[in-house]
């Protein structure tokens, strides 16, 4: 599965991109984040499953596109 | 969500919206002799001064293919909630100086209670629901990540 | 009432305000570099049917003296009562046909909750106490007096 | 005194200003103007003395500019 990760998350992790396999739910790809890149514990992350923000743990498949998101601030 | 219609809009302008593209928008909608009210809004990159240092421009950058479809859904949203006779949004992405536009919402309405109200909802809307975000750039080319505020 | 300044601000434009007015008036804040949000309300002439005749153009006149006196007062107060960091209004007299714009109200603060709260303050006060009448011209040039509705 | 009538209540009259003399306050010029034309009961009148609306009766002198003005139909 491809994760995408924009704005200041994505300096943190030192990439736009990254590949990842195996991961059940949204709740475990966080937390397997959050162990490897502990920097990112400062953050609010919002997460995003096939362009829509996940507000609850949901299961996640191969297919699914999932992005890591700073707080928005267009305009 | 009732789907109107399903053309997509393009929202995203390279760089600064200038006052033509403003105004050119403005022309097309004399045709439109049903509007009796516009109301407009625009961001404008402000010189803010953060410890120390002057913003000179905003980088924006987007998840650009959800900030597309959040944007479509705003669209749908605001044709069911206000009664609208036309809605035009303009964001850019890259770089805008300070001093320059980089938001443009257009709310076309027979009267304007409904186009005020309809304004002010969508630009609400964007700010909190558009995956959007904003380097502010000093000018010794350091930054910071942009936050919002009412 | 605070007189934070006296000088009187030319508001009525001789027929419709054009687009290209409107841009002008954009890129000159551009140099405003603490705005962040501008807010521009248009009123356009509505092609109405009244009594099955088809609106053409509407004629302004006005009260001047009076309107120009109370436009000042709405200018005085909006900048007492909002934190505004420039505003204008402009008014057509005489003619304008349908589709062409008739008032421009444009303010600009350094966030969007003043703005919109305030163009829309001033808005409703030029509706409300500006002394302005327009004739809604007919095909055959016959007319009718134009009455406010929100 | 001048008298000054806008929109169409300058119609009804037939004439934007008219002179009037020995008026003593704003009630009597109402009551007289409506006498003298019957049709401006079909309409909301405003009155203005020296560019400021009036809501109670007032006192005139020869040198205040009273107008009259139908209701306000701007932008």
């Amino acid at each position: 599965m491809q994760l995408k990760f924009f704005g200041k998350l994505a300096e943190v992790t030192g990439k736009p991109t990254m590949e990842i396999t195996s991961i059940a739910d949204t709740d475990s790809l966080l937390n397997k984040l959050l162990q490897d890149f502990p920097k990112l514990k400062e953050y609010n992350i919002l997460i995003a499953v096939d362009k829509k923000i996940v507000k609850q743990n949901q299961q996640l498949e191969s297919h699914n596109e999932v992005a890591l998101l700073p707080p928005f601030a267009g305009g | 969500m009732k789907m109107k219609e399903t053309k997509k809009h393009k929202v995203f302008v390279q760089g600064a919206i200038t006052p033509e593209f403003i105004a050119a928008s403005i022309a097309k909608h004399s045709a439109k002799t049903t509007i009796g009210a516009h109301d407009i809004f625009l961001g404008q990159v402000r010189m803010d001064t953060i410890d120390g240092k002057v913003v000179q421009a905003i980088d924006y950058s987007s998840y650009k293919d959800m900030a597309e479809e959040k944007f479509h859904e705003i669209r749908e949203q605001a044709f069911n909630k206000f009664n609208l006779t036309c809605m035009h949004i303009y964001h850019s992405e890259g770089l805008v100086k300070a001093g320059a536009i980089c938001l443009f919402v257009f709310v076309s309405s027979a009267r304007r209670a409904m186009a005020f109200d309809a304004c002010k909802w969508i630009v609400e809307e964007i700010k909190a629901n558009v995956p959007i975000w904003g380097k502010e750039i000093f000018e010794d080319n350091t930054f910071v990540w942009k936050e919002n505020i009412k």
